[in-house]
């Protein structure tokens, strides 16, 4: 089948994209001068401790540090493919462990993110595309900008203040602290949705201001077009017509929208966690970049970017099913 | 247009325009579109040449060959000038082109995009003359006011932007653009097909009157039969990127040899209710990607035979200069 | 209802756009009739006003304003009724839509949606108007796609409209206008934007409908030779009002107004050479419609101009002999001496 | 609407004024787009208040009263409120004097306000040296208090310096940032986006490819990743040019996109195919016909990037991954606001973040103003 044929192709791509990304977010990591036995060292002395020359250089080989750029590169990789991403010196586990026990909770959020978004930009874009220079239109289109304005951190921490000085509650985290490593139960259950609001609203607050700019412009476009008076011609009443056609030929754009609201999505989710202290992806990244743990950092940044190809990929085949145009080419 | 010394200035020798029909970013071509097949035909100077056809024949395609917008896939088209000879336009390098450019130019068809809206009329109009080269400010300016009187503008609308003018005026402007720098050959691509018809009528008249003060040579490319048999002297019936019928237009037009050309004038509605239409045309354009074998017209012919399915019928004179490509043209035209 | 009873009768029409620049009265007072059976061609430039006035029938003028006027049309289902009072969104208009009054666009390429299939959006108007089941209504579709002469029209029904040519879309939105038999067809220019093989057989098409399912069309163009072709009457329109109404054979035998005179004549003839003889042009453009010239719309560029009449006076349209009705004051004038 | 009677007198004395002459008839590009921007009341509100902080930004030595790295005695002072009645009469604005109260056990300090003398507030009071735009020596401030009482307008830090003052240098960093970015940006997004636009093809492709790999990793984490490059040793200036440029890394895609797609557009019209047949060459028409097409776009896309920078910018560095301590941006200045008990506490340390929103705001407004006017031709 035709669909076929083009998802084997999207991702044969996808994989050629990954391994630019894995090269790119290697190199990163290998740009500071120094690495992480340095960086490690230097804390050491400033705490008084001292380490001498031999030892190191016992320690560096044991990571593989001495090795010449590229070795180093094709090793990691190698180990990569096979699902070894290495050790992370600040945790000292295996990198994988880490980032599998954090994945769960990025790809919740991410994707309930993602729905929010979609539940809320729709409605309210179509809402003010129909009123257009009402005040409703005007009021959505006020929410739109600040949404854009306020940065994801700004968010975060008035939420937290306003709750810190209102509710006298801390409300960082996705679990309060006795249900912390119990197995899944429904208090605990219960417990997670509660604190679920405040990360989302921060993750969705620009994406969604985004997307209900770009429905309501697109459903204005449509609107104007021949088919919508034809279909009011037809005598169909007015919102039933204004559903089943313009909004429906809008969806085509709002779903192609996905190739940059993704990447969109996780990185507001980095910044959020970092903030809120969600168990995410995202704060490890932060710490493994300040310490300069190369290995931990680059396992996150190829998760990261495999989780947005991902998505890209899949927001690209949910178009070419919907829009008949490309399905049936 | 004195028929007696017919001094030739172009000749377009079997041109071709084959587009490939590009597959997506993996598999390599999957077919192609022959836009114009082997179009041959010579214009003659200070008459006017009508390319007449149905949209997707190619008629705009040959235009733009030979204003060298684009590179022909096949043929050769040979300007004659006086002043530098004889040339093959797509041989010749930029350089060598840029005194050509002068001597022929371009009418287009819609006087809302042929106009560049950021530029006041002297700069448009002034354009052709800034490429041809350096022009002393006033005697530049002299020239873009003669030439827009001469279309029928006033000269002090030359501070003025193109948003400022009806359709018809814009049409003008673009008439004095093409006519700024003298040329010899003025290629219209359907200069009156998106006008009202009173504001057609004004520009068909223009044409025609700067063609008798100028002595210009038309290349005429329109689908309206009726306006090309009031402009032109001579014309070519094309489609599906091949010349069906070329010869003089009273010819084609009182006893036309090619069932298609016959089928088109039966079939144009006329104000007279006298002369009821007869259906004599039937089915749609021939799809360019997949072409019916032999002659393309043969699927609509009513007098197709079998060999009409599988021979293509060559362009071969029937009478002084007038050129038939079709098996039984004799027996149309009752000899 | 008898033939040639009258169907449609619109009595000064008077519509208008409110624009930033100020008011643009489009349709002035304008005033015409419908009968059963019978093609009326509305003929006219850009800007005329001749497809707001039809588009006022089903009160889908887009951001026209009525500002006064009757359109009385003679319904099947609900009698006499004044559309002109009829709310544009409200229940009763949605009624007459599509099922007494239906209507055929210029533009194939936008008229249908893009995202449904031709069955869906045909055999919806049956099932809302004439309360069928799906099956049912798609299998009426693919009757009525065979009566305008579709191949293979069980296939069509499950396509999408890009994937069709443009004849062929006009001719699905002629069965889909045709299918719950309206009593009025509102066709605006459906020929314009085809080639000529195509206009012909789409104009060939609309004959033979018009006559087996004695549908009145009201057939909208800015080309004569077309209107001459399928109108039993015809109304030239200039600058929002009617200038001249005649039958076919006779405004085109004997055009009466200076507007009608003029335009025939700029159209070249396909059956004349002109040798070098040259097209009679009629001067000027049509006015901006923001300033309305005083008195007669057409004096600034009419040849028969009668200083302090024309330029002062408005005139009225009147009937000049049976049922030919011009509104220009050498006419006016003569039949007060006659 | 100067601008039109400009219009009107110029072309009422060349031409008798005929009935319908609209001087919009002889009005360039840029004259309908600015028309047609007025109408957008948001759009000028925005105008107006990026013009206040440019001026801010370009006279931030002048304004300041104190100097942003300047500690002192008042740590965590709130914002000095001005007065105008003094015991009951009308007195010019002044401020009163804030004395340090330090409790003896717990040695937390409050402020108590000496209400007894008024301290007037002067202008073009000597202050602390400034090197203006670099070579103007001078000490003048635009206000301040001569004796030792302190004006903090939004009150000081935790060490005691003002923070109205460090929000105006913050400012002044932040939003330079977003203009340097932009201009990065701006060539990089041309070039790419037209090359790709103009010539298409296998340019056109590659570019595509480029631009699908850098948007498939997330904004933050590449901004992270290459702010953690950035060496520790590095000057300032070096890093803050480091940020304009990793900034921009990332919105060139945008721009290149809107050049690209706009280009295509463009290139179809009849106007460019009549330039060539003209004989302007190839350089000539991307200059006189396709730059002024697609140069109101490209304002706009400007426009709506600058702030998607300042953006990126606060949030590196309030991740202590963009500017660094000594440097004073929007983005290090809310780092001080990172614990829930600062920012309960001492409220105004959230100035910064209002900065930051306010200046986003107004060059949102101002972009949307811009795209509604960018086509003056379309109806």
């Amino acid at each position: 089948m035709k669909l076929l044929k083009y998802v084997i192709k999207r991702l044969s791509w996808g994989a050629l994209v990954l391994l630019f990304v894995s090269f790119f977010s290697f190199l990163i990591i290998q740009l500071p001068p120094g690495d992480y036995l340095s960086s490690y060292m230097a804390r050491l002395e400033k705490s008084g401790m001292s380490v001498d020359n031999k030892s190191m250089v016992a320690l560096r080989h044991s990571y593989g540090l001495d090795q010449p750029f590229l070795v180093q590169y094709g090793k990691w990789f190698y180990r990569f493919i096979q699902g070894d991403m290495g050790v992370s010196f600040i945790y000292t586990e295996k990198v994988e462990t880490i980032i599998k026990e954090r994945l769960p909770a990025t790809l919740m959020l991410s994707f309930s993110s993602l729905l929010v978004i979609y539940l809320i930009a729709i409605p309210v874009g179509v809402f003010a595309a129909r009123r257009q220079y009402s005040l409703w239109d005007f009021l959505a289109a006020i929410l739109g900008f600040i949404g854009m304005a306020v940065p994801g951190f700004l968010l975060a921490l008035i939420l937290m203040w306003i709750a810190y000085q209102v509710f006298g509650v801390s409300i960082g985290g996705l679990q309060s602290p006795q249900f912390m490593d119990q197995p899944m139960t429904m208090g605990k259950f219960i417990d997670l949705i509660k604190h679920l609001p405040v990360p989302i609203i921060v993750i969705t607050m620009s994406g969604t201001a985004a997307l209900i700019r770009t429905m309501r412009a697109t459903l204005l476009d449509e609107l104007g077009k021949q088919y919508v008076t034809t279909a009011r011609a037809k005598g169909l009443a007015e919102n039933k017509l204004i559903y089943k056609y313009p909004v429906r030929a809008a969806m085509n754009p709002i779903i192609s929208s996905g190739g940059w609201l993704v990447p969109e999505l996780f990185s507001g989710e980095t910044i959020a966690a970092i903030v809120l202290g969600l168990p995410t992806i995202g704060p490890i990244l932060y710490r493994a970049l300040l310490g300069e743990d190369m290995y931990l950092a680059a396992g996150c940044l190829m998760i990261l970017s495999g989780l947005t190809i991902i998505g890209l990929l899949i927001s690209d085949i949910i178009l070419a099913i919907s829009d008949p145009r490309i399905r049936l080419e | 247009m004195n028929k007696a010394k017919k001094e030739l200035l172009l000749e377009v020798k079997d041109l071709c325009m084959h587009f490939p029909v590009q597959g997506s970013f993996f598999d390599k071509v999957r077919g192609v579109v022959k836009a114009v097949d082997g179009v041959t035909f010579n214009l003659f100077k200070s008459s006017t040449f009508g390319l007449v056809g149905e949209s997707g024949c190619g008629k705009t395609t040959t235009g733009r060959l030979i204003m060298k917008v684009m590179k022909p896939t096949g043929g050769t088209i040979i300007f004659h000038d006086n002043e530098t000879g004889i040339m093959e336009i797509n041989a010749l390098s930029n350089k060598k082109m840029r005194p050509l450019r002068r001597k022929i130019q371009m009418i287009f068809q819609d006087p809302y995009s042929s106009l560049d809206p950021r530029m006041t009329i002297q700069q448009i109009v002034g354009e052709p003359l800034r490429a041809a080269g350096k022009e002393h400010m006033n005697n530049y300016k002299n020239k873009i006011a003669a030439i827009l009187q001469k279309s029928g503008l006033s000269a002090d609308y030359m501070d003025r932007y193109p948003h400022a003018f009806s359709g018809g005026q814009r049409q003008r402007i673009g008439i004095a653009r093409a006519l700024v720098t003298k040329p010899q050959l003025v290629v219209a691509d359907e200069p009156v097909s998106a006008l009202d018809v009173s504001v057609q009528a004004q520009i068909l008249n223009l044409l025609k009157e700067l063609q008798e003060t100028l002595g210009l040579t038309y290349l005429f490319i329109a689908h309206d039969l009726s306006v090309i048999r009031y402009m032109c002297d001579t014309l070519a019936v094309m489609y599906v990127g091949k010349i069906v019928e070329m010869g003089l237009s009273e010819d084609i037009f009182n006893n036309p040899a090619h069932p298609y050309t016959e089928g088109l004038l039966s079939i144009i509605p006329r104000t007279d209710s006298k002369t009821k239409r007869c259906k004599r045309l039937t089915g749609g354009v021939a799809d360019a990607s997949n072409l019916p074998s032999g002659c393309y017209f043969h699927p609509r012919c009513q007098y197709a035979k079998d060999i009409c399915k599988i021979e293509q019928p060559v362009l071969r004179e029937i009478k002084n200069d007038h050129q038939v490509a079709c098996h039984f043209s004799l027996k149309l035209q009752g000899i | 209802m008898e033939d040639n009873a009258v169907i449609l009768n619109i009595e000064n029409l008077k519509i208008a756009f409110k624009m930033r620049q100020g008011n643009v009265t489009a349709v002035n007072d304008v005033s015409f009739q419908l009968r059963k059976g019978h093609v009326l061609g509305i003929v006219g430039e850009s800007g005329c006003g001749k497809s707001v006035t039809a588009r006022s029938l089903m009160r889908i003028e887009a951001p026209g304003k009525l500002l006064s006027g009757e359109i009385n049309f003679q319904s099947k289902s609900l009698g006499k009724v004044g559309i002109q009072r009829l709310d544009p969104a409200g229940e009763l208009i949605r009624e007459l839509r599509w099922k007494e009054i239906a209507m055929v666009f210029q533009e194939p390429m936008t008229s249908f949606g893009p995202m449904h299939t031709f069955g869906n959006q045909i055999s919806e108007v049956l099932t809302l108007h004439n309360k069928i089941g799906k099956t049912e209504a798609i299998e009426m579709a693919v009757e009525s796609l065979r009566a305008v002469g579709m191949p293979r029209p069980e296939k069509l029904i499950k396509q999408y409209p890009h994937q069709i040519s443009g004849g062929m879309r006009q001719r699905a939105m002629i069965a889909m206008a045709l299918i719950c038999h309206p009593q009025v067809l509102i066709a605006d220019e459906p020929t314009t934007a085809l080639d000529v093989s195509t206009e012909s057989q789409i104009l060939d098409l609309l004959a033979e409908r018009q006559k087996t399912l004695g549908t009145s069309i009201l057939y909208i163009s800015h080309n004569l030779g077309v209107v001459a072709n399928i109108a039993d009457e015809v109304m030239v329109m200039y600058l929002g009002q009617i200038v001249e109404h005649a039958p076919v054979s006779d405004l085109f035998a004997s055009p009466k107004h200076p507007y009608t005179v003029a335009l025939l004549n700029s159209i070249p003839n396909i059956d004349k050479d002109y040798k070098n003889q040259k097209l009679e042009v009629l001067q000027g453009s049509i006015p901006d419609p923001y300033n309305h010239p005083d008195g007669c719309p057409f004096h600034p560029r009419c040849p028969k101009l009668i200083h302090g009449l024309c330029d002062m006076v408005q005139p009225r349209l009147l009937d000049v002999s049976l049922n030919c009705r011009v509104a220009c004051h050498l006419y006016n004038a003569s039949q007060k001496t006659s | 609407m100067k601008i039109l009677q400009k219009i009107k007198s110029h072309s009422k004395s060349k031409k008798e004024g005929n009935k319908n002459y609209n001087p919009l008839y002889s009005a360039s590009q840029w004259t309908l787009i600015w028309v047609k921007f007025k109408d957008h009341k948001l759009a000028l509100v925005g105008l107006i208040i990026l013009a206040l902080f440019y001026i801010a930004v370009l006279f931030a030595p002048i304004i300041t009263p104190y100097d942003p790295w300047e500690d002192s005695r008042y740590i965590y002072c709130p914002p000095t409120r001005i007065h105008l009645f003094h015991a009951g009469k009308i007195h010019r604005p002044f401020v009163y004097m804030e004395n340090i109260l330090t409790d003896p056990e717990t040695f937390n300090r409050t402020f108590k306000t000496d209400y007894s003398k008024p301290y007037p507030i002067r202008f073009f009071v000597k202050g602390f040296e400034y090197h203006w735009l670099g070579f103007i020596k001078g000490n003048r401030h635009l206000f301040g208090v001569v004796d030792e009482v302190g004006i903090h307008l939004m009150g000081t830090d935790v060490l005691g310096r003002d923070c109205f003052s460090r929000n105006i240098r913050g400012l002044q960093i932040s939003l330079t940032v977003g203009l340097i970015g932009v201009i990065i940006t701006f060539i990089l997004g041309c070039i790419i986006g037209g090359i790709a636009g103009y010539y298409g093809g296998i340019a056109d492709n590659i570019v595509q490819r480029l631009m699908e790999f850098i948007s498939s990793i997330p904004t933050i984490p590449m901004w992270m990743a290459l702010g953690a490059i950035i060496p520790s040793d590095w000057g300032n200036l070096k890093v803050y040019f480091a940020i304009t440029v990793i900034l921009a890394l990332r919105s060139w895609t945008g721009l290149s996109r809107q050049v690209r797609s706009k280009l295509l557009q463009l290139r179809e019209e009849e106007f460019v195919v009549a330039a060539k047949v003209a004989g302007t060459s190839d350089w000539k028409i991307i200059t006189t016909h396709l730059l002024p097409g697609f140069m109101s776009y490209l304002i706009v896309s400007l426009t709506l990037e600058i702030p998607k920078m300042i953006l990126g910018e606060t949030t590196l560095s309030f991740l202590g991954l963009g500017l660094r301590a000594p440097t004073v941006s929007l983005g290090v200045l809310l780092q001080d606001a990172q614990n829930l008990a600062a920012i309960s506490a001492y409220p105004w340390l959230m100035i910064s973040a209002i900065m930051v929103i306010l200046s986003v705001l107004a060059f949102n407004f101002v972009g949307d103003g811009i795209r509604d006017a960018a086509d003056p031709y379309k109806n």
